[in-house]
């Protein structure tokens, strides 16, 4: 793919192997490439190892096969560059919403009160007004949810890892935080990897479409989509509706290759 | 959202099942909790009283309060324990401290973790008392060497315990610490050792009742005041009221110590599971 | 083999600096005799039959105690932690034993127990109980509320809850409260057998120590280290093995 | 004779200084051992629990040093304790006397010299302990007042000696005898210089124990005897040895000295010196250490002795 | 409503106190009836209450206002007539995929054999078939999911509380566990109340759908909305896409509430 690819996965295989039982191998020779600002969305079946390529990329497992780079440098651990949305949203339990959402910002140059604006401007965009105080214990799961965005969102990474980050909201708050998520990547520039199970969004959303097989996880087909996001009304449009029935059913051979094939 | 203050209308309201007045609650348990003092006490008393055991081996309790005034009123009472306390909190400090930190480093570094790991095991069962001497030789008979014994017992538990709770720490927690740009040392004080802190703080919770234990028989074995060379006297001298006033002070501020360490268990875990009420589905 | 080498290097090394602190007369040898004397002595006292015969009685009031208090402490605390009124009339009893120097209830004891293996017993029991009860209260006050949920939704009674999602979920804790339990019983029952005895480890430390025999004493010391070493190690397998849940 | 034998149990705190630990390794003596009698020996780890022991009738015989002696029968109240037997007098003119050692080469050069300077005992209240406070009150000098008083185990006296954290020790025996003890120390002064012949350490036993079970008593003093003499038999002393030290696990070599003339005077019938032990308590009392004074004799009961010597006879 | 109704729900209110911080009232004033073997959807924005609501059905809350009964009965505990799917799964971590299915079952009358027969094929059902000795730390979001859901289905309770059961699943598993758990409903007889975010899900699986308030949750409007569920064409249907959006609409009515009263 272009030389201008900001992330590069290559030949990436990664095996789980637990304490007892048997290895697991969750991604298979995956190879991907991904330009600077583009956001792509990863598409495939319950357990085909979409997470395990985002913390891959976010450079929490180590990468034994193959070769993950970003901006021309080999993956070795995290950093704040590449912010995750994590599917369990990792919370800090000891913390409160404002203290998670500071977090990512103390280690920024900000001076302290800018800090706290911008934490409170983000916990605002996702509707958590008035619950800054708040644990994690004492929230709903989608409130949770929606703290794991703000966390992430609001200490800026220039790349976003984002594992089915609107799975727990109803589904106004869902768009409303699409919105939000397009107005961001729009303005700020950022790469946005996009894991979902919601094949409308992902087709609304995203640039470029990843579908993934059935575990262990390759990557099947890539496919464009690129809408006008700005059109209130894509939904129902005939192109649109078409490229999500073509992706619908490439996820569900996957995913019913996946029930088939548990019993290895 | 008037609603949300919802403390004004229940009372209002009179809801079914609506627990009794926090107040009464409160008196009600704190009665419970004296109960069984208060059983065990007057048991001590009658049993002393029945004849059935020479004041030698078992004095009445009026007898022992009354050698525990004695003592608080001559100053006597105070300073023994003041010599205790300052020993038994300074020598657990510095286990905490230690053993917290020694717990971290472990988790982190293998070469650490190869060096302190069996000797840890090894240490932990062995009977540091027969080091009695050594310690007294380099330490001196005073302060620091009873200090000394008592962070060195006191360390095991806390060490033990700080790597269980950090083992424990979920990964993704520690994953998106580290995606914010947690450094090492950032990781290790501001996630580790919150999330690692309910059971670093079981550690400590076993770890202070040890050290008072050790300050006292240390004082018992090596003198210096204190309320463990106290009693130790009292029982060279066959004064059995003696003894049981130290065995009573030292139950007392016991008891006072492990209060405060459980209460601020509660204040520092106030987001932890275990601040609500148990559920009793 | 080499590897099982290399992980106990350190107790090589401390034996080492043992041997040289006594050899070159950093600490006086009257209070620290060399290892290598020490080793010898062992080896007297081990062809002699001694070490074992005390051993037996000892490992038996230790493990008897032991026994008991993890019995006893984790039901204790388990209940404490979901049982107000349990928690509210037991737990000043409790706390008021924890911090008690075991010896000094020596008087108390006797009175029930006299000075056979009973009071020892007792005394490690009681010295062995703190970690347990503990670590067993506070991680039964740990568990999640959805677990508990979730099992009595599906017909669990309240005391099977207790056995199957309290218990498991206390079980980090409460093991490494018994692991602590099991190295303060080796040391309870040094200090228990000193008082008062007729056999046991602490016998031997404590007449070879009042007669200035360090050399056979520290070989007891060691040996009871060593019992305690391997026991720590194998309990340390056996907690990993438990917990082999979590990741 | 009753179908039961009555069972006996001896209490000790040093191994081989009291009869106690040894009795037991010339079982082949003991004619009545297992017939009248059974005999258990139990190790404390000083006299206090000794005393609690006696007072929970845990403990049929106790050897108590004069000093427990008094606190036993005072302060503890147990009024039916009985002297039996001796076990060792310290002092007595051709026998060893304990020794109070300071640096050959350091400052003490008489006891005045002691004021605010640091002194060793092994606890407070202990035979070894009144001596030396007596022997220290004689020159003017109060324990905790013109010196202070520190408590450690007798066999790490020495090293504290060397490394100077004290200034004064007490050595016992077998301590005293440490080649490297006498080459950095020298005697100040001896315990019969403070208190003159000290009757060290006697046997107890409680009246309704003796009373109830006197005829077992008898044989069992008979058969103490009858060892006791064997180990005083100087043409013994080989096996004497030799016993020792399998006893505390040291080299024969070690006990040259017990039972000679090196060692504290030991009774060839056990017999205690009343006057002797009377002059002891007394000092106990003037030493704040019991409450009252007390009369030796009343709490001396001999017959047991007496009518097992007349059997050996 | 209806004197047949299996759980009545009247007036019931309920605050959380949070051992620090302030109360939040959670639910005001709600009634619900729902009949024996209905399928009931709940619908709201993130936050209003629905987990709050179950929990209370489920017997796990304390109701300290107003009245809940499950057939005729005054809810005072959790009972195995009602099986709960919970949000975050509740998965024992200590038992594996197998013994997490079993445990449900061991309280029942079945002989052992038969039990694992039952927990095998609940397992197959939900396409776990080869995980059955993983434990939940070595599961894929999803495939949690999934766990759970054949645990609660394996006990065979007489109602089931299911709380955003499919909310990690792809859109292919998630069609064929609907159609499973709709076969179950008819051929079991169970009542089912299912909180869901999506809109045409509720309308496809549910007789009605019930909108719930921002927060404090109240019942907002209950919509009819017996779709002919064994018609595959159904989501295309004039009829069928009126409802959902008739319902979109509520629910995003109170979905903007909630993002505005949040800053109270
Ligand atoms: N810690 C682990 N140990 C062993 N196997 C694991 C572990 N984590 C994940 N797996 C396995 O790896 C595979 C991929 O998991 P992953 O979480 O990446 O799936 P996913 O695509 O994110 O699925 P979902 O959509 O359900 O979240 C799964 O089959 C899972 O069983
Ligand atoms: N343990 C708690 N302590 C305090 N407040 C709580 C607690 N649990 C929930 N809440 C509050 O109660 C309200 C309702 O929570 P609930 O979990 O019922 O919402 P929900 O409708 O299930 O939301 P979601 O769709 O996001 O899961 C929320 O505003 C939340 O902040
Ligand atoms: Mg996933
Ligand atoms: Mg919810």
């Amino acid at each position: 793919m272009s030389a201008s690819a900001q992330i590069v996965v290559k030949d990436v295989s990664h095996d789980y192997r637990p304490p007892v039982g048997r290895v697991v191998r969750a991604l298979e020779d995956v190879s991907l490439s991904i330009r600077e600002r583009e956001f792509i969305a990863l598409l495939g079946p319950s357990g085909c190892g979409k997470s395990t390529l985002l913390y891959l990329i976010g450079g929490f497992l180590r990468i034994e096969n193959g070769r993950i780079c970003v901006d021309g440098r080999a993956v070795t651990a995290p950093g704040p560059d590449r912010g995750v949305v994590f599917q369990h949203f990792a919370l800090f339990p000891w913390k409160t919403v404002k203290g998670n959402v500071l977090y990512g910002l103390e280690r920024g140059k900000l001076p302290r009160a800018e800090r706290e604006t911008r934490a409170q401007a983000f916990i605002d965009l996702v509707g958590l007004t008035g619950f800054e105080d708040s644990y994690p214990s004492q929230l709903s799961g989608g409130m949770k949810q929606r703290t794991a965005i703000a966390r992430t969102l609001a200490f800026d990474p220039q790349i976003l890892l984002m594992d089915e980050p609107f799975g727990a909201l109803d589904a106004q708050t869902r768009s409303l935080m699409q919105t939000e998520l397009l107005d961001i990547w729009q303005k700020t520039r950022k790469t946005v990897i996009f894991v979902t199970h919601d094949v409308q969004e992902a087709v609304y959303l995203a640039e470029r479409v990843a579908v993934m097989t059935a575990r262990p996880g390759r990557i099947k087909t890539i496919v464009d989509t690129a809408f006008d996001k700005n059109d209130p009304q894509i939904y129902r449009a005939r192109t649109f509706v078409d490229k999500v029935d073509e992706i619908w059913g490439l996820v569900r051979e996957e995913a019913i290759k996946a029930q088939g094939t548990h019993a290895r | 959202m008037a609603h949300v203050t919802g403390v004004r209308d229940r009372t209002s309201r009179g809801w079914r099942n609506a627990p009794a007045s926090p107040f009464v609650a409160r008196i009600g348990w704190g009665l419970a909790r004296s109960a069984s003092i208060v059983l065990l006490l007057a048991g001590w008393e009658i049993l002393a009283r029945s004849g059935t055991f020479t004041p030698f081996v078992l004095p009445a309790l009026t007898s022992v309060l009354e050698r525990i005034l004695a003592d608080a009123m001559s100053g006597d009472l105070f300073l023994g324990a003041s010599a205790t306390l300052y020993r038994a909190l300074t020598g657990f400090l510095i286990a905490a401290v230690g053993g917290i930190s020694l717990g971290m480093a472990m988790t982190r570094s293998i070469g650490i973790r190869w060096f302190f790991d069996p000797i840890i095991s090894v240490g932990f069962p062995m009977p540091k008392i027969a080091f009695l001497p050594v310690v007294i030789l380099w330490l001196g008979l005073y302060d620091v060497s009873k200090i000394s014994m008592v962070a060195f017992e006191a360390i095991f538990p806390v060490v033990t315990a700080t790597i269980v709770g950090i083992k424990g720490v979920d990964r993704e927690i520690i994953w998106s610490a580290r995606n914010m740009g947690a450094s090492n040392r950032e990781l290790l004080c501001q996630i580790m050792l919150p999330a690692a802190f309910p059971q670093i703080m079981t550690g400590l919770q076993v770890a202070l009742p040890i050290s008072l234990i050790v300050a006292i028989v240390t004082e018992m074995l090596m003198g210096g005041n204190g309320l463990g060379g106290g009693m130790m006297s009292a029982s060279r001298f066959a004064d059995s009221p003696g003894v049981f006033a130290g065995i009573v002070e030292i139950a007392a501020i016991g008891y006072c110590l492990i209060k405060g360490m459980s209460m601020l268990r509660r204040r520092m875990l106030l987001w932890h599971q275990e601040a609500l009420e148990p559920s009793t589905v | 083999m080499r590897r099982t080498g290399l992980r106990y290097l350190p107790l090589l090394l401390l034996a080492i600096a043992w041997e040289l602190l006594a050899r070159l007369e950093l600490i006086s040898s009257s209070a620290l005799p060399p290892l290598s004397h020490v080793v010898v002595a062992w080896v007297d006292l081990m062809r002699s039959g001694e070490l074992v015969s005390n051993g037996y009685a000892s490992i038996y009031r230790a493990m008897t105690g032991l026994g008991l208090s993890v019995l006893v402490g984790s039901l204790l605390g388990i209940f404490m932690a979901w049982w107000r009124p349990l928690n509210a009339f037991l737990s000043p009893l409790v706390e008021i034993f924890y911090p008690m120097p075991k010896s000094a209830l020596i008087p108390v004891t006797v009175i029930w127990l006299g000075f056979g293996d009973g009071s020892k017993i007792l005394l490690i029991f009681l010295g062995c109980m703190l970690p347990v009860t503990i670590g067993a209260f506070n991680g039964a006050r740990s568990s999640e509320q959805a677990l508990v949920w979730s099992a009595r939704s599906m017909g669990a009674s309240r005391l099977r809850m207790l056995w199957d999602v309290v218990l498991p979920s206390a079980l980090p804790e409460l093991l490494n409260g018994i692991r602590t339990a099991l190295a303060l019983s080796f040391i309870l029952l040094v200090s228990s057998e000193l008082i008062v005895a007729r056999s046991g480890f602490g016998y031997l430390i404590g007449f070879l120590g009042a007669d200035g025999a360090y050399e056979p004493m520290f070989a007891v010391v060691l040996t009871v280290a060593f019992l305690g070493f391997a026991a720590d190690r194998a309990f340390q397998a056996f907690m990993n093995w438990m917990l082999r849940w979590r990741t | 004779n009753s179908a039961e034998p009555v069972k006996i149990r001896v209490g000790w705190v040093a191994p081989v200084t009291n009869w106690g630990t040894i009795l037991l390794e010339k079982k082949d003596l003991a004619r009545h051992l297992g017939k009248s009698y059974v005999l258990e020996s139990m190790r404390f780890a000083g006299t206090p629990p000794m005393v609690t022991a006696l007072a929970n009738h845990e403990l049929e015989i106790a050897n108590l040093a004069y000093s427990t002696l008094a606190i036993a029968i005072k302060n503890a109240g147990m009024d039916d304790i009985r002297v039996i037997a001796d076990e060792f007098r310290d002092g007595v003119p051709g026998w060893y006397s304990q020794e109070y050692m300071v640096l050959a080469d350091g400052q003490i050069k008489k006891i005045e010299d002691l004021k605010g300077k640091v002194v060793a005992t092994n606890a407070a209240g202990s035979a070894v302990d009144i001596a030396s406070r007596a022997m220290l009150r004689k020159h003017g000098l109060i324990a905790n007042r013109d010196y202070t008083l520190i408590e450690a185990p007798f066999p790490t006296m020495r090293a504290m000696l060397a490394e100077k954290k004290v200034d004064l020790i007490p050595a016992v025996l077998p301590f005293a005898l440490n080649p490297d003890l006498r080459k950095i120390a020298r005697t100040l002064f001896v315990q019969r210089d403070a208190i003159g012949v000290t009757d060290m350490i006697v046997w107890t036993a409680r009246k309704p124990f003796i009373d109830k079970n006197r005829a077992a008593m008898v044989d069992f003093m008979e058969d103490t005897l009858r060892i006791v003499h064997w180990y005083l038999d100087p043409k013994n002393h080989d096996e004497v040895k030799v016993i020792a030290g399998r006893v505390v696990k040291q080299p024969p070599e070690r006990f040259n000295w017990l039972f000679t003339k090196n060692d504290t005077f030991r009774d060839h019938d056990m017999r205690p010196d009343l006057d002797a032990l009377q002059k002891n308590v007394d000092i106990t009392h003037e030493l704040g250490f019991v409450k009252s004074q007390l009369d030796v004799k009343q709490h001396a009961d001999l017959s047991v002795l007496e009518d097992a010597i007349k059997r050996l006879k």
